[in-house]
């Protein structure tokens, strides 16, 4: 076997935690120097792991298989297929850049940068692992640093977001095992080798309601509508570098999950679930959006904003058709970078300013141009302007979508006014117009280690934003099996659907 | 009924008395000291009852470890726990607890009564005579030594553990105790 | 002769990317090199024009950006005889206003800036011309949009401007998704993007025609919202704020035209529905009247002509709306040139004088400013459309189409516009050019209030001015007007290069010319083929000549509303707005914009915000409720548990043997077998 | 020698007011003696029924023998606790010794 990438990408980031710990608390160079390594390397390869990826071929490359415990059928299985290189990619950029964001962070760096390590590793587990148990246990395994990254370097209400997060994230998973338990013993095949499973044949009946036990598991942690109240608590408590990686790659966990265990093994379920999942999705959209816009606070809105965004992906999902699925992943790409880059720029306003209430902020452009410029691009990413990644996400989501869910596709579309409005409204308020706080005059713009982070992420946004096909084909390959499997009737998602779904989806 | 039938009826009964009253004694006595000398008068019923079930070693351990060892102890304690009026210090709690408790321990009396009075089979009726020239003690330090040594060795030690530990739960001057609390300060150390 | 066109789009966002990146701190470079590289655009695109008059006829080149599975999106240049004319039109007014702008924006901090944005602008629009698929279109659409938000709030600091191009952007948003939801239906149904395509499908009925009607009315509803038709207007006058150059190029020659551009482009779709025209000439035709009634009431000179703008939008919309193809793009093009100078002339005239824009503080600046004044005279009467001025031939042209097209009603409400637009384009010339100089003009570079139009009861009392601003006196004006002198060079060449094209471009339509404007540009039927009808139509359409009725017509009422003009502000003695008491409160009601604005703002505080706040009150309160009500429910069930464990020894043993007691009565009572096994069992 | 019953009731008597005692009492001397009076109950029992059933076995006695030195134990280690509180608290009220409270 050559030299096993997918592990290295994984365990990088640990093996930078372990030497952390083994550097004196003082040298907090060392150990910034030490986490930006081990993250680049994450993210070298990763970066290397899209060109590397045979197109052609498709299916999973880079396959390591270790038997773990056979007794159970359970084994090391890392594998990548063209959405885990996208979503490792993802990983990587907002790991590294994570890391150079938070080189200002100064109380317990040594821990800090440990824990930020741990939770990179986990993720990125979660998307190289093609054994259903070893993915649940890197899934689970990304809530403890979540909870030790907020409840210590986090602001306001920390605990009790941190908490909140906890409780609702186990709860999430508690469904997910029992979702991964139940169709182990129904599969009766003693693996638990994903790709084993996809080929096994569940029946319409068992399809069904474990389609819906995998994806409220999941659905916990996209967040879908009523199951998000933990995400703006979180998020905003967390410090910057801690939601970039939340907004960032970990909210994408959970529609990754969706994506690779629901969907790939319970398609009839799929369909069926399609009209709910729509609706839910665009309540999702709507819902968080004007929330968004009655947010006071900055972090508040982005937070929103972000569960908004990912309502687009989860449409795109439950339009079942290859633009639809692919212009969800897209979007979990362009929307984790865009919400990596927004939180990192709030956190970098709030070092400086010690605000994050919009009312209280005002004219910043003039003394932080770089932050402010940065945030107009971020801003106008989130907003889908072309040229952005999020373009292409969103135009394919809604193409997929339109065909399936004509109404509850246009009141998505309708949401774009609406972004629009409560982004620009917040850009004009922070950064444009005088400054009204006096002590805001002198304040110091970004530093170089800023300047880094900020230019990768807008790097890869315009990057993707002109020439998505680099990514949208990695991703064709990645869902060619999934599409496949999918019943052809799946266009036809009213099939299956109840009367009254089917009705509220909007038939075509 | 036969005379000594009648006999051993009216001796039961007065041992029976001794040891009820006792009991009662103990329970109802305001002052604990009262209560702690009905209590041996108990034990002295007890030690009856069982001479009068020819368990003689028996009695004279009761009389002697019980009467002798408990009793003697439980007057030291009170001896060294006196406080001010003696006739306060055996009150009951509160009513809400008093009354639980009686009726529990009522409950439990009656329901047991009821299974103890019901005629099980094979309860024998009149006490089987005892084989002439049976010893009890002497079979009982057989039996202690042969099949029960390892039980009566135990027993050997958890008195001398029961002992040391005694001793050093007692002792004057605990390291790192710090000072006496006072008894309002409940569940604050 | 196609990939030229490439180069035309490219060169722009070379400067904008070469700007931003390298020479950001060299002002004078960076201004050279947009006008570079926007000057080499221009002379590209004239060789372009000149290929395509020689050769006329539609040449497509693409290339394949992002395919996935059905979806095939390709970046690809149309050039045809439309997009030619518009890559001249844009380049030719975008160089003008970059030279104009060395000036304009001379001690401007954000010089560099201000070019890099010009640079990605004309970058956008030019890919907005030369796009060859619906979606290409919608891309530089968004762009265009976004280069107007960052113009428009150049001078971010000021709170108006921020908010000018966060409403701009938004309303043109609104509009965009109109658009983009046209594109997803034409794309459900016929599978492609390409225009060709499209056209070849509607044309071959392949789109139902309920779907045909949705679709045109959306790419509409897109057009009228860049376009800035009735009700998604508003935008255009606030965009004001940005600096004059900008409005000279993006609100009044090329991007606002993009709406009309886009709805040439895709006139396929209308054609093939007739009620999807009606919409279009109507709105187009009422948008014109609506805003030549709003423009007659204004104060600031540089809204006076954005509302003319949206009038003669709504001109070209009508055209189209009403058949009349080559009549609504050569208009466009007039259009182009005549509205340009007159934001330029404006625009010199703020920068000299001490930055003021209120047309009552101004007065009799004739003397000062002479060639400004001259070229923007020649403007108004090309807006007016006087004979042979450029708005003539093109608005005759539409009225000839309106006429043509039956809608009797629209004909007349166009020939009435025409009558207020030169009423108030000739108000604006004669309150600010002649006549006495005002009392409340400026003396230094200190920000005046703003006085709206001051009413002639306020300034009857001797010497106290609008809203008791002492007036000013003579002495000072004196002083003041030392400082008054022409604009540079730089500026008024532009303006006379201008004046000149308001002046010429109009015979090139000439009616019944051999190679005219008409013969060049035309709606050549069904897609590509052309149909016979269309051909004869437009053949008998040349020959015809002028249309004499309705030139007389237009004449008239053109002459009529420049004579109303003159005696109501020709032979003023005080800087006071006559018009107030004749028309009185319907005066107030146009000065306020018809509320349209202040009912948005209501709509938006109630329905928009208010609903943000209802629902983020409610996730905060039952969402987030809901969820912290659960832990406190699990708290207090943990509270009620502790109260059995409160350190009573003798609690402890009471619930013990109350356990006991109950073991023993079940045992005893329910289950007798069990108990005698139990008790019996000793032997 | 009476029947057995009687025997049972006796002792099922003495618990009962052992019981009591332990539940009720606030001197915890008092618990200690009434939880004394429970055990010697129980002994009474034992001897009773292996006078009666099983006359050879001696098993009750044993038993009975084991309960003694238990209670011993137990009375010894219990005074010396009581003792200690005292000291700590002062008093030999059950209810303010309630440090191990939830």
């Amino acid at each position: 076997m050559s030299f096993p990438v997918l592990s290295t990408i994984v365990f990088a980031p640990l093996a930078g935690a372990l030497v952390i710990a083994c550097l004196p608390a003082a040298r907090k160079e060392a150990i910034r120097w030490v986490a930006a390594v081990a993250a680049g390397v994450s993210f070298a390869l990763s970066l290397w792991l899209v060109f590397a990826y045979n197109q052609a071929a498709g299916g999973v490359q880079f396959v390591e298989n270790v038997p773990w415990f056979p007794s159970f059928g359970v084994s090391y299985h890392l594998g990548a297929d063209g959405i885990s290189v996208v979503m490792l990619l993802l990983t990587g950029i907002v790991g590294f850049t994570g890391v150079f964001v938070s080189w200002g962070i100064e109380e317990r760096v040594k821990e800090f940068f440990i824990t930020l390590l741990a939770l990179m590793f986990a993720v990125s587990g979660v998307f190289a692992s093609f054994d259903l148990l070893l993915l649940f246990i890197f899934f689970e395994f990304a809530v403890l640093p979540k909870f030790v990254l907020i409840s210590v370097w986090g602001s306001t209400k920390k605990e009790y977001a941190a908490m909140k997060l906890a409780l609702y994230l186990v709860l999430g998973s508690a469904f997910t095992l029992l979702g991964i338990l139940s169709l182990y013993f129904v599969a009766g095949i003693h693996s638990m080798d994903l790709i084993q499973l996809a080929n096994h044949p569940f029946t319409h009946g068992q399809q069904l309601w474990l389609f819906a036990l995998v994806f409220l598991g999941f659905a916990v942690q996209v967040p879908v509508w009523p199951l998000h109240s933990w995400l703006p608590d979180a998020h905003v408590a967390a410090p910057s570098a801690g939601s970039m990686m939340l907004a960032g790659v970990v909210m994408k966990l959970g529609a990754y999950g969706i994506l690779r265990v629901a969907l790939t093994l319970f398609p009839q379920g799929a369909v069926y679930w399609a009209p709910v999942v729509a609706v839910l999705a665009v309540i999702n959209v709507l819902y968080a959006a004007f929330v968004a816009m009655g947010q006071k606070d900055l972090k508040y809105l982005i937070a929103n904003s972000s569960i908004s965004h990912m309502g687009y992906a989860v449409l795109g999902i439950a339009a079942l058709t290859l633009s639809g699925l692919s212009g969800a992943v897209l979007q979990m790409f362009a929307h984790g970078i865009m919400a990596a880059l927004l939180f990192a720029l709030v956190g970098m306003t709030y070092d400086r300013t010690h605000t994050r209430q919009i009312a209280e902020m005002g004219g910043l452009a003039r003394v932080l141009p770089v932050i402010a410029t940065a945030f107009v691009i971020a801003g106008l990413a989130s907003v889908g302007l072309p040229g952005t990644a999020s373009f292409w996400s969103e135009f394919l989501v809604f193409v997929g979508s339109f065909g399936i869910f004509r109404v509850l596709a246009i009141l998505a579309i309708f949401c774009i006014v609406i972004t629009a409005y409560y982004i620009l409204k917040a850009v004009q308020r922070v950064y444009f117009g005088p400054i009204r706080v006096e002590k805001f005059q002198k304040l110091h713009d970004a530093r170089w280690s800023d300047w880094v982070a900020l230019s990768i992420i807008i790097v890869f946004i315009v990057g993707v934003g002109a020439y998505p096909s680099l990514l949208t084909d990695l991703i064709q390959t990645g869902l060619a099996p999934i599409m496949a499997r999918l019943p052809e009737s799946a266009t036809a998602a009213t099939a299956f659907g109840a009367g009254w779904l089917a009705w509220l989806g909007g038939a075509r | 009924m036969s005379t000594d039938q009648l006999g051993s009826l009216l001796v039961f009964a007065g041992l029976a008395f001794l040891v009820v009253g006792g009991g009662l004694g103990v329970v109802f006595f305001r002052n604990v000291f009262h209560a702690a000398v009905s209590m041996a008068f108990a034990f002295l019923g007890v030690a009856g009852i069982y001479f009068s079930l020819q368990a003689d070693f028996l009695g004279v351990i009761q009389v002697l470890i019980y009467i002798g060892a408990v009793a003697v102890i439980i007057a030291f304690a009170i001896m060294l726990t006196r406080r001010g009026d003696m006739a306060e210090t055996n009150r009951f709690v509160s009513p809400g607890q008093l009354a639980l408790g009686a009726l529990t321990a009522a409950g439990l009396w009656v329901a047991l009564l009821g299974l103890g009075l019901s005629q099980w089979p094979g309860q024998p009726a009149q006490a089987p005579p005892l084989p002439a020239g049976t010893d009890l003690t002497l079979s009982l330090g057989q039996l202690l030594l042969s099949q029960m040594a390892l039980p009566f060795e135990i027993a050997a030690v958890l008195l001398l553990v029961a002992l040391v530990g005694a001793v050093l739960i007692a002792r004057e001057d605990h390291p790192g105790q710090g000072r006496r609390e006072q008894p309002g300060e409940v569940g604050k150390s | 002769m196609v990939n030229l066109a490439w180069w035309v789009v490219f060169l722009p966002l070379l400067a904008f990317l070469l700007i931003s990146l390298v020479t950001r701190p060299h002002r004078k470079l960076s201004g050279w090199i947009t006008i570079l590289a926007v000057g080499a655009s221009f002379v590209l695109s004239v060789a372009i024009l000149l290929d395509m008059l020689a050769r006329p006829g539609a040449r497509e080149s693409a290339w394949q950006w992002l395919s996935l599975g059905p979806v095939h999106v390709e970046l690809g240049v149309l050039l045809d005889p439309l997009a030619a004319i518009m890559l001249v039109v844009v380049t030719l007014v975008s160089l003008l206003v970059q030279i104009y702008s060395t000036a304009y924006m001379g001690e401007d901090p954000g010089y560099s800036r201000y070019f890099a944005f010009m640079g990605l602008f004309t970058f956008s629009m030019l890919g907005l011309v030369v796009a060859n698929n619906y979606l290409e279109m919608y891309v530089f659409w968004e762009l265009v949009g976004l280069c107007s938000y960052l113009l428009i709030g150049f001078w971010y600091e000021k709170p108006s401007a921020a908010a000018a191009a966060k409403k701009a952007f938004v309303v043109t948003r609104f509009g965009d998704f109109g658009f983009l939801l046209a594109i997803l239906l034409l794309f459900g149904h016929l599978g492609t993007f390409n225009f060709g395509e499209v056209a070849q499908g509607v044309a071959d009925g392949r789109l139902p025609a309920a779907a045909v009607t949705a679709a045109a009315l959306l790419v509409f509803f897109g057009a009228a919202g860049k376009s800035a038709q009735f009700p998604l207007h508003v935008w255009l006058p606030d965009a004001m704020e940005g600096p004059t150059p900008v409005s000279a190029l993006i609100h009044a020659a090329t991007m606002v035209a993009a709406g009309v551009y886009l709805v040439a482009r895709t006139y396929g779709l209308f054609v093939s529905s007739a009620a999807s025209l009606l919409v279009v000439a109507y709105i187009g035709g009422f948008t014109a009247l609506f805003a030549a009634t709003i423009a007659i009431a204004q104060s600031d000179i540089k809204r006076i002509v954005a509302y003319s703008t949206i009038s003669q939008l709504g001109y070209m919309m009508m055209a189209l709306g009403a058949g009349g193809f080559t009549a609504g793009v050569f208009h466009l093009m007039t259009h182009a040139f005549f509205k340009a100078l007159l934001f330029l002339g404006a625009g010199s005239v703020i920068l000299m004088y001490f930055h003021e824009q209120n047309i009552w503080r101004m007065g009799g600046l004739y003397r000062y400013m002479k060639i400004t004044a001259i070229t923007m005279i020649v403007a108004a009467l090309a807006n007016a459309g006087l004979f042979p001025f450029a708005g003539f031939f093109s608005k005759d042209e539409i009225l000839v189409a309106v006429k043509e097209s039956g809608h009797l009603g629209l004909y007349w409400i166009g020939a009435f516009t025409a009558l207020l637009t030169a009423f108030y384009m000739f108000r604006l010339v004669f309150v600010v050019f002649f006549g006495p100089r005002s009392e409340f003009s400026p003396s230094g570079h200190e920000a005046l209030p703003d006085i709206g139009n001051p009413r002639p009861a306020q300034v009857e009392a001797p010497g106290a001015g609008a809203s008791g601003e002492p007036a000013v006196s003579a002495q000072a004006r004196a002083e003041a007007d030392k400082h008054l002198h022409e604009s540079p060079a730089v500026v008024t060449l532009p303006l006379m290069i201008l004046a000149f094209l308001s002046i010429v471009a109009g015979f090139w339509g000439w009616p019944g010319l051999s190679h005219g404007f008409g013969s060049f540009v035309f709606f050549s039927g069904a897609g590509a083929g052309g149909g016979a009808a269309a051909e004869a139509a437009r053949a008998a359409h040349a020959a015809a000549g002028f249309d004499w009725p309705t030139v007389i017509v237009s004449n008239f009422f053109v002459l009529l509303g420049l004579l109303l003009a003159w005696v109501l502000y020709g032979r003023r003695r005080r800087a006071a707005d006559p018009l107030a008491e004749i028309l009185g409160p319907v005066f107030t009601v146009l000065e306020h914009k018809y509320y349209v604005d202040e009912f948005y703002l209501w709509f938006i505080r109630h329905f928009v915000d208010g609903g943000a706040a209802v629902l983020a009150w409610i996730d905060a309160n039952i969402v987030n409720g809901i969820a912290n009500g659960i832990g406190a429910l699990l708290m207090g069930i943990g509270g009620l548990l502790r109260l059995f464990q409160n350190g009573w020894v003798q609690r402890y043993a009471l619930i013990f043997f109350i356990a006991v007691l109950v073991l023993v009565a079940v045992l005893v009572y329910r289950e007798p077998a069990l108990t005698a096994a139990i008790v019996g069992g000793a032997r | 020698m009476v029947p057995l019953p009687y025997y049972f009731a006796l002792s099922l008597t003495l618990f009962s007011i052992g019981l009591f005692g332990a539940l009720t009492k606030r001197n915890a001397i008092t618990v200690l003696m009434s939880i004394e009076l429970m055990l010697n109950a129980v002994n009474i029992n034992l001897v009773a029924f292996s006078r009666f059933i099983t006359p050879q076995a001696l098993l009750g006695h044993l038993f009975v023998i084991f309960t003694i030195t238990v209670a011993a134990a137990e009375v010894a280690v219990g005074l010396a606790l009581v003792l200690t509180l005292n000291r700590h608290r002062d008093s030999v009220n059950l209810q303010d010794f309630t440090w191990l409270r939830g």
